[in-house]
């Protein structure tokens, strides 16, 4: 499987995306800097962590106005998969890709440690190597994750089963404890904790390796079923 | 402010102008002799920035010369941007320490914030990647508004320039004490990785070669920041606006990336951060270094601003600048590598045979000065000390005990005292685990940075404990780098060598130099019998206000290597049945210790002793042992004892308790602090091997299943703790003070 | 050359924690006056002078300035207000 | 009940990253004719009715809702403008 792992001006976790996915996984991946690129060739755009153009506005704002969004919006509707981790998640919600915006943490304060994630649904392209109701632990890295969305839309969420994890302990005051969620179709996810800093035991927990892992062993599934 | 425009070098010198810019009459005597003529404007703000403190140590130039810094390892010691250490297969470690304290009062977040970024760039300016950041903090007491605002905005400045770099933040250290109180210290330090072939100098080579200027352009900001760091910090520092620099995390990510893709090309001859005195000293520094001379244009130099000034542009602090030396006629393929980041590269000048440093703006000359009149020879002093004293009174004193009725009371109470409560609430702030390497995350003695593609890992830590300093400066600097030393040991590391952050008041009071000096020589003589060459450093002084000193503070920021991540050694107690050792024998120290502040209110007395051999052979012992495999947990005993000790072994953990017994005086076996000590946890089919391998070493309990910390003295239960109990203590002691009114 | 003042608010019903920050702050130095605290953002900018500049500065605000979900914004182009 | 707004903007020639990068967003929109961008915060307060509510809103300012060392304010109660 054939990864591009989108660098904005300000990403700082992308090459650390780069190595869950071809040092861990040991599947194919580039790092594609966001101007003159061309995403056909990728089975998966993965969009990671930092601080795209500073922040400065709203976070993922300007990142999410940038040219390379045509491209991934295309990839998105064609069914394949986009993962957008923290900055990557606010670019998706900024990009009208997911619903919902991410505000200013609750404490005000930037934070970083672990936290323990429920699996709400392991039905999507990037959770089927989790059972369902499963806890596992990521960390998070963030100062604007409080994700908002209102009412109706939550309600929908809910109905569509996009609600893909939550946190056990809500650090920065989610509604519904969100952590990611998916489009409808469920090939788009975003979340707030980083599954690319939980792929070796060393540094604390390797439980988001199997993020990765689904994300392959679907798509080698509709591949040979394509085939 | 100082009018900028054209005032007479006649005006200057009759007035006396130029002591307001920090020159004194002697010194403008010297720039007077070195030119033949009066300096005009500018040149004098160019003198008296470079000549300040900041830039040219020349009261501290002489102490500075008694650290050893040199081992077959090093590879760059003091005088460049930042020290390197060779860690083998073609591989170093890069570091330094940086104060940016008086900044920091006056704006704390952006104070703190331009201090990271100033150090980042001090750190990639060498050509390396920077890999980790730590810091080192002392406020006032966390019961003024002005502290509590100083330290929240410190702290979030910290985190808003590193998060965002994308560098994390893994380390470091705060301490609260009164005579910090209008003065916070501000020490920031960055680590980075570099492959050998790739590492750069600051230097200005070639004649004819391309002067360039990259990054943010020039603004206002800053000016005479330097010769401001070199001075007392005055009631009215509030007001001194100009003195406030701005940082931009995003353009220095760029430019981080930008520059480390520049050093692989071989059209780049030298490259140098714009940091203290910004153009002028990076651009005379790479000439004086290179034996050359320099000219620029002013008129070429990136503006933010209308209409400034020779002396503006020459002595402003705006961040993110860089300054570099390219091979003539192969600047455009160096321009492009910024273009590509949205960054602007210019050509301001050039390197010149004539060892001038001459600077043109609107085609007038407007400064041609010698350029080693601004760096090798810029005066240096050598400053009378004169013992503090306090000293002889201290000395006298006796080593008593403290009379304490209810141990357990204490030693709760001890966990709350700031400077030994839990820094969570700082450190989960930083991101500490971007560039997925951090091993061992804040929170324990040392933390640790796998290398990746190697088996190897870097151990770092930043230590200072400034009341033994002040009690006994020659005792106390070797405690510092002691302690440090002791910090990456208990990780499993070797020490590879130490920056030093000296932190001190008015130098031209003997007492305060005389701190200085002794402290410098006890870190020595330290640093000679751990092995730990001194490779870079930073001076702060005038660190005081009302006229009085802060405590001495000569921070160490010390680095380690892990030879195999499976030396990688938790401070934290591990598992139920595991033997606890202490190694080490305690005896009555209370001189500068906490529970000396929490009984009498002060720091009073002898400093705890040490003895350097005793300390060097327990260090290699310990750390012998864990390479062998036989140690579980290590952690160095510092403020609070062992007591406190203990239980910071067992907060990291929800199921674990230890149940110790100890002889002699309660008060003594529990808060003293007495240096050299760890305690270490040990498997039972391990224990005879590793009394073979430790020799000071003696079982003083074992790790329970239970929850509960129970220590008894002579068969007698003195502690009794549940250790959630302790540990909600512990680490709710410094959100609650942040949250009560003053 | 004209001076547009862009004012961007969050919604009412999306949780201003900043506000709220400041209003408890507030509070805690004795100004128990304080009802309510709400945090919002002025961009100002400087526009060369062109005919529809109304029309293009409400395309910056829908494209990039304000996000609809959780923002409302106004402007004033020098003095005259629009909405 | 009155209604306070705070306008906080940064001293001239203070550094403002945040404007610049807007400013080079909306170029990169198309919008060439932006020549400057610059950002500032409004903090709308409700204070309940008192006699001294000018003198107690500078108060405020000076304590906490600006900095005064890079940051200018000046703030409307409901029409009147005070400085
Ligand atoms: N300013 C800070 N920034 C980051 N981490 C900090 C800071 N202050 C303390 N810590 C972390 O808290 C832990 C305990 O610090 P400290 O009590 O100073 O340890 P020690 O006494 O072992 O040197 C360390 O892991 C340290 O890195
Ligand atoms: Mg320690």
């Amino acid at each position: 499987m054939n990864f591009a792992v989108i660098m904005f001006p300000g990403s700082n976790c992308d090459h650390d995306m780069y190595h869950a996915v071809k040092d861990v996984l040991q599947e194919e991946a580039d790092l594609v800097w966001y101007e003159n690129s061309d995403l056909t060739n990728y089975d998966a755009i993965l969009l990671p962590g930092g601080f795209s153009y500073g922040d400065y506005l709203r976070s993922g704002a300007v990142a999410s106005t940038s040219n390379v969004m045509k491209q991934i919006k295309e990839h998105a509707a064609k069914g394949k998969p986009v993962l957008g981790v923290c900055n990557g998640f606010q670019i998706l919600t900024e990009a009208g890709l997911l619903p919902g915006a991410l505000l200013r943490n609750k404490k005000l304060s930037f934070m970083c440690h672990q936290e323990e994630l429920q699996v709400v649904n392991n039905r999507t392209l990037f959770t089927t190597e989790y059972t369902s109701g499963e806890v596992v632990r990521f960390p998070i890295a963030h100062g604007e994750g409080n994700y908002f969305c209102d009412d109706a839309t939550l309600q929908a969420m809910k109905a569509n089963g996009q609600i893909v994890f939550t946190y056990q302990d809500n650090p920065n005051g989610s509604v519904a404890d969100i952590a990611g969620i998916s489009n409808k179709e469920g090939n788009v996810l975003g979340m707030m904790p980083h599954p690319e800093r939980a792929v070796e035991a060393l540094l604390g927990s390797d439980d988001g390796l199997r993020l990765f892992k689904s994300m392959v062993l679907n798509w080698r599934e509709s591949y040979v079923a394509n085939a | 402010m100082l009018q900028t425009h054209e005032i007479s070098p006649e005006v200057i010198e009759s007035d006396k102008l130029y002591k307001e810019m920090g020159l004194s009459d002697e010194e403008f005597q010297l720039v007077k002799t070195i030119l033949g003529r009066r300096p005009n404007f500018t040149e004098t703000g160019i003198f008296s920035v470079m000549w300040s403190e900041h830039c040219s140590y020349k009261t501290s130039k002489p102490l500075l010369k008694k650290f050893p810094t040199k081992s077959p390892h090093v590879l760059q010691g003091p005088g460049e941007g930042a020290g390197i250490i060779d860690i083998g297969d073609n591989q170093a470690v890069v570091f330094k320490i940086e104060s940016h304290n008086h900044p920091s009062a006056v704006e704390p977040y952006q104070g703190a914030a331009t201090g990271v970024g100033g150090i980042i760039r001090d750190v990639f300016s060498m050509g390396a990647r920077p890999i980790a950041l730590l810091n080192s903090l002392r406020f006032g007491n966390l019961t003024s508004e002005r502290v509590k605002y100083l330290f929240s905005e410190v702290v979030n400045g910290i985190a808003g320039y590193g998060n965002c770099v994308g560098v994390p933040t893994v380390g470091g250290e705060v301490q609260f004490d009164t005579s910090y109180e209008d003065n916070p210290l501000v020490n920031a330090m960055c680590v980075g990785l570099i492959n050998h072939d790739d590492i750069q100098k600051g230097i200005a080579k070639g004649i004819g070669n391309t002067v360039l200027y990259a990054g943010a352009p020039t603004g206002r900001d800053g000016i005479h920041g330097a010769t401001f760091a070199s001075d007392d910090l005055g009631e009215d520092a509030a007001k001194d606006r100009t003195a406030v620099q701005v940082g931009d995390p995003f353009m220095e990510k760029l430019l981080i990336e930008a520059c480390l893709e520049v050093i692989h090309s071989d059209a780049l001859i030298g490259m140098q951060d714009m940091g203290a005195a910004g153009l002028t000293s990076s651009a005379s520094e790479m000439a004086s270094k290179a034996g050359t001379g320099l000219e620029m244009n002013l008129d070429l130099v990136p503006q933010r601003e209308q209409h400034m000034s020779a002396y503006e542009l020459m002595l402003s602090e705006s961040q993110e600048r860089m300054l570099l030396v390219v091979k003539q006629g192969r600047e455009q393929e160096i321009i492009e590598v910024f273009q590509k980041y949205g960054l602007q590269a210019v050509a301001v000048g050039k390197v010149i045979e004539e060892k001038i440093f001459r600077i043109k703006q609107h085609g007038e000359v407007m400064a041609d000065i010698p350029v080693d009149a601004l760096a090798e020879e810029a005066p240096v002093y050598h400053l009378p000390a004169k013992e503090a004293s306090y000293y002889q009174a201290f000395q006298q004193m006796e080593n008593a005990i403290p009379s304490i009725e209810n141990h357990a009371e204490v030693l709760r109470k001890l966990l709350q005292q700031p400077t030994i409560a839990s820094k969570e609430w700082v450190y989960d702030q930083y991101d500490s685990m971007v560039q997925t390497n951090t091993v061992v995350t804040p929170g324990s003695d040392a933390a640790v940075i796998r290398i990746k593609g190697t088996k190897k890992a870097l151990a770092m830590t930043t230590d200072c404990n400034s009341r033994y300093i002040y009690l006994d400066p020659e005792v106390g600097g070797k405690i510092a780098v002691a302690e440090a030393a002791r910090n990456i040991v208990c990780s499993g590391a070797k020490p590879l060598g130490l920056t030093d952050g000296l932190n001190f008041g008015n130098p031209t009071n003997p007492e305060v130099f005389w701190q200085m000096e002794k402290s410098v020589e006890g870190m020595s003589e330290a640093c000679r019998i751990l092995n730990t060459p001194v490779i870079s450093g930073n001076v702060s002084l005038y660190n005081q206000s009302k006229g009085k000193a802060v405590f001495p503070t000569p921070v160490v920021g010390m680095v380690g290597l892990h030879e195999s991540l499976e030396d990688i050694t938790p401070s934290h107690f591990q598992s139920p049945g595991d033997t606890i050792y202490m190694i080490g024998e305690t005896d009555i120290a209370f001189g500068g210790s906490e529970l000396q502040q929490l009984v009498k209110g002060t720091y009073e007395g002898k400093a705890p002793a040490i003895d350097l051999q005793v300390e060097a052979r327990r260090q290699e012992q310990l750390l012998t042992a864990i390479q062998e495999g036989v140690i579980v947990s290590a952690h160095d005993l510092t403020e609070g004892g062992l007591a406190v000790g203990l239980a910071e072994s067992l907060f990291n953990n929800t199921f674990l308790g230890a149940d110790i017994e100890l002889t002699g005086d309660a008060t003594v076996a529990l808060f003293s602090e007495t240096q050299s000590r760890f305690i270490v946890t040990v498997k039972e089919e391990n224990k005879a091997r590793f009394l073979d391998l430790v020799e000071d070493a003696r079982a003083i309990g074992t790790v329970t299943d239970k929850q509960t910390l129970s220590i008894s003295v002579n068969e007698k239960n003195v502690i009794e703790e549940e250790i959630h109990q302790l540990r909600d203590l512990w680490k709710g002691a410094i959100p609650c003070l942040l949250k009560s009114k003053a | 050359m004209k001076n547009v003042k862009v004012h961007i608010t969050l919604k009412s019903g999306v949780l201003d924690p900043q506000g709220k920050a400041i209003q408890e702050s507030l509070h805690a130095l004795g100004y128990q006056e304080i009802e309510e605290a709400r945090v919002g953002k002025v961009i100002e900018l400087q526009v060369q002078d062109e005919a529809d500049i109304e029309a293009r500065v409400t395309e910056m605000c829908e494209k990039l300035l304000a996000n609809p979900v959780i923002e409302d914004y106004r402007f004033e182009v020098e003095g005259a207000v629009q909405s």
